[in-house]
């Protein structure tokens, strides 16, 4: 066992164990700091395979990003500081049963298909090369598919603006 | 000033001269007592006019963070020192209690004017103030005067720093001044 | 001669012969650890003491001059004393996630310390892309200022960290887009990279006009994405007693404390890198003689002279102006900092497409 | 115009932070502009006003005698009763008896130094001193007696 590896399983009992933590605490603003080291660990792992931008952009999106508006939420929620009722065994159950379900589904998937190595030389993850392949036109581009992702984002904008525009009638 | 500054070394230990220099011998009680006297941070607590000579002690001209009390904090979780500075009347007086319980141990305690010591020119004929700060919560100095000069709180702050040096406690301090 | 990144790379190989690889890997990790701690201490001490100082002469006092020769056992005392100094939890607070808080700020620290380059070739880690970490594990630190503010369940405390979170999360746009406009000029993200891109001038310099605005922006931005005075909002002692770390005391405080100072450190060691040169020293064009004797100045010199510099230009803000309201504090972000930054990042790009810098 | 307006804004502002910035630059360069004064090292030349009052003190002269027969003016003047005047009876040497001070208590942590004491006193016996370093450990120490044990009254002061 390389020191390499034992970093790689440090990183994956830190993601499984705040995921698992993050579901199961009946505190949810602890459900948020657990899922916060549990995004970090996956950002670890992103950096232990050497994908440094895309670990550095996980942790911009998700952890200056989304976490921090999660908590934002929580903070304005009444009576977020108490614990959340237990909920009855049957979703308990349920919710178990459909994790092990997920995870079997993902199991056989990883079992059944079938690994080839391939010859050609693996693409180097650099910034340029990410920013050449994002906006490229040419073959393996991903032009047209970054666009389109802008156009859903710039939808969602104009949606938010028309829902908080006060309507002049309401107003007067 | 270089002799004054020497004088002002006060590090405790006595220095053990070995081949090739010297190394300073010190007991741990003494090291951190000279650490917490160097470094008393108080508690912005001004209830009436002898707030106004605590901030002067903090401006320009007297400058209590000469001594290491420059640090004033609002928060008495981190405060080392209250300075009762001004009128503690009835209803304020849980409220002092409750900010000493609030502060971390070690911590300190000085009455300032004639008020915090004995409610002052409101010792008779009023019903609402609390006839000296120490009906609340224990005082370690004691500094007399309407309000007292800047200069005097330094001097009760200097004494608070030999007080804290020594490392007695409020009890065996009065019993050695009537042992003597 | 004489540089660290000699002793680092004797190091290094002496640990590869005498230890096999997967061991010579963890005596690295301890060095590495032990160094950057230490580093935190030294840090700590030294800015405490320099604000202190830098606050005293600038509001004509003495400051500190009575503990050890000239003051400068001041912070040790202080040191010492919130070492032993009781650490309180209040009952009502989350104890868990109100222990953790200064600890994840220091963490954070830690992990910023990485890709800053000390001096010549001298890094923890080489990064590909070293300003974005920067940027990104900058943010986790708005967490932990979060945590601390909801774990306290102090009303204060909560407001503090909310303020806090609104401020750090709003200023690291014109940060981040001040940051970019050195990247567009110097066309990578590598901390080493940048650096010597430098070698001739520095960007600032070099990069005419929208360079000095964005330095001027970068200042402003990671001023209050520091918390420091005059966007201390989180810490407003006239509201909101203490902010967010209203409940903490001794050791846990003094945890917060460092942080603060040791994000100062980083920041302007960030500021030093991206605008000033880094480690480069000043280097003029083609002067080849000038630039010689420039060189003899060892490189950590000069890196340690710039970061110091960039940290007075923040305390001579603290100790010049006064606190901002929070509407204004986010009026100054979203209607100047930030437009001004985004055309400004603009006209960089132009300069840096017809190749007009120098 | 609008962007005019905003430029402006900006300009002002920079200009304005600017003309801050230098002033601080000035003190920080210029240690001479340093008004501190160190209080310990500074008790001999420190200079204190003339209208400073510190703490009531009852004259003696050298034959160790004072001026105040005992007459509780000053401690009726007292608006919160920091003088107790203790008299007692004297004999006289034609044998008659007369009244004496026998203790002069004063509570110096009550007194707010208002003067009026001094202004009540029919004999000029107390005065305002201007010591200020009154710092104790115990308030049982800030009640002082203050004629010196063994004085007596100063022949001729009636």
């Amino acid at each position: 066992m390389t020191g390499a590896t034992i970093i790689f399983y440090l990183l994956a009992a830190l993601t499984i164990v705040s995921g698992l933590l993050a579901v199961t605490t009946r505190m949810i603003f602890r459900a948020a700091i657990y899922l916060l080291f549990c995004l970090i660990g996956i950002a670890g792992i992103y950096f232990w395979l050497q994908y440094q931008f895309i670990a550095a952009v996980q942790i911009v999106v998700y952890v200056g990003g989304i976490v921090v508006l999660i908590i934002f939420s929580i903070f304005l929620t009444q009576q977020a500081g108490e614990k959340l009722p237990k909920q009855n065994l049957g979703r308990q159950l349920f919710s178990v049963l459909a994790v092990f379900c997920g995870l079997a589904l993902a199991l056989v998937q990883l079992a059944q298909y079938e690994f080839v190595i391939t010859d050609g030389k693996p693409v180097e993850p650099t910034v340029a090369n990410i920013g050449k392949q994002m906006l490229g036109v040419d073959n393996g581009g991903y032009a047209l598919p970054f666009e389109i992702v802008s156009i859903l984002l710039l939808a969602a904008l104009v949606g938010c603006i028309v829902i908080a525009l006060k309507s002049n009638t309401e107003t007067a | 000033m270089t002799e004054q500054q020497n004088k002002t070394i006060d590090f405790p230990g006595k220095i053990e001269e070995i081949p090739g220099g010297g190394i300073v011998l010190s007991k741990l009680d003494d090291i951190i007592n000279w650490a917490r006297s160097n470094s008393l941070w108080p508690l912005t607590f001004a209830t009436s006019c002898c707030g106004i000579e605590m901030m002067a002690t903090a401006s320009a001209k007297y400058d209590f963070s000469r001594f290491g009390f420059e640090v004033a904090r609002a928060s008495p979780r981190q405060a080392d020192v209250i300075i009762i500075a001004g009128t503690i009347v009835n209803k304020m007086g849980p409220v002092l209690k409750r900010l000493y319980d609030q502060m971390a141990d070690p911590k300190y305690v000085i009455a300032m004017g004639a008020c915090a010591i004995s409610g002052g020119p409101f010792f008779y004929n009023t019903y609402s103030v609390v006839k000296g700060a120490d009906h609340i919560i224990p005082v370690d100095v004691y500094v007399a005067g309407c309000p007292p000069r800047p200069e005097a709180l330094l001097h009760a702050l200097i004494s608070l720093q030999q007080k804290i040096k020594a490392g007695k406690t409020r009890e065996q301090i009065r019993a050695g001044k009537e042992s003597t | 001669m004489w540089s660290f990144s000699n002793i680092a790379g004797s190091i290094q190989n002496w640990l590869n012969q005498t230890f096999s690889p997967t061991w010579s890997l963890v005596m690295q990790m301890i060095i590495a650890g032990i160094a950057v701690i230490s580093l935190f201490a030294v840090l700590g001490l030294i800015l405490v003491l320099m604000e202190r100082k830098v606050s005293a002469w600038m509001q004509i006092r003495l400051g500190p001059n009575r503990v050890g020769p000239k003051g400068i056992l001041q912070t040790f005392a202080d040191t010492l004393k919130l070492l032993v100094k009781e650490g309180l939890t209040p009952a009502g607070a989350d104890k868990l996630l109100f222990n953790l808080a200064p600890v994840l700020a220091l963490v954070v620290g830690m992990l910023l310390m990485a890709p800053i380059a000390f001096a010549k070739d001298f890094q923890l880690w080489n990064l590909n892309i070293g300003v974005l970490y920067v940027s990104a594990v900058s943010s986790i630190m708005v967490i932990s200022i979060l945590m601390a503010g909801w774990a306290s369940n102090n009303k204060y405390s909560l407001m503090g960290a909310m303020r806090s979170g609104a401020q750090i999360v709003s200023y690291e746009l014109s940060a981040g887009l001040s940051i970019l406009t050195i990247v567009v000029l110097c066309g990578s993200l590598n901390i080493p990279d940048i650096i010597y891109s430098q070698a001739d001038g520095w960007w600032i310099f070099k990069g005419h006009i929208p360079a000095i605005i964005s330095f001027v922006i970068f200042i402003i931005a990671v001023t209050a994405e520091t918390n420091r005075a005059p966007f201390d909002l989180a810490e407003a002692e006239s509201e909101l007693t203490a902010g967010f770390h209203t409940e903490y005391s001794g050791m846990k405080f003094a945890l917060f404390f460092l942080a603060e100072y040791v994000n100062v450190f980083i920041v302007c060691a960030i500021g030093a890198t991206l605008f000033l040169g880094g480690w480069m020293p000043f280097h003029i064009g083609q002067w080849q003689s000038f630039n010689h004797v420039m060189d003899y100045i060892p490189s950590s010199i000069w890196f340690f002279g710039k970061t110091f510099f960039l940290i007075f230009l923040i305390m001579w803000f603290r100790w010049t102006f006064p606190r901002l309201r929070i509407d204004q504090l986010l009026n100054l972000e979203w209607k100047y900092l930030l437009p001004i930054s985004m055309i400004n990042l603009l006209l960089v790009t132009v300069i840096a497409i017809l190749g007009w810098h120098f | 115009m609008f962007i005019v307006k905003y430029i402006k804004n900006i300009f002002k502002g920079v200009k304005s932070l600017l003309v801050g910035m230098r002033r601080t630059g000035y003190y920080f360069t210029h240690h001479k502009e340093i008004i501190t004064q160190q209080y310990p090292d500074n008790k001999e030349t420190l200079n204190l006003p003339e209208r400073f009052k510190g703490e009531v003190v009852l004259i003696h002269d050298e034959n160790n005698e004072h001026a105040c027969t005992g007459c509780t003016a000053c401690e009726l003047a007292c608006p919160n009763a920091t003088i107790k005047i203790v008299t007692k009876f004297d004999i006289t040497a034609e044998g008659k008896k007369k009244k004496a001070l026998d203790k002069f208590v004063y509570h110096l942590e009550l007194c707010t130094m208002c003067n009026l004491c001094i202004i009540a006193c029919p004999t000029d016996a107390i005065k305002m001193d201007q010591t200020f370093e009154h710092s104790v450990f115990d308030r049982k120490e800030l009640t002082k007696i203050l004629n010196k044990p063994g004085s007596k009254i100063r022949d001729g002061v009636e």
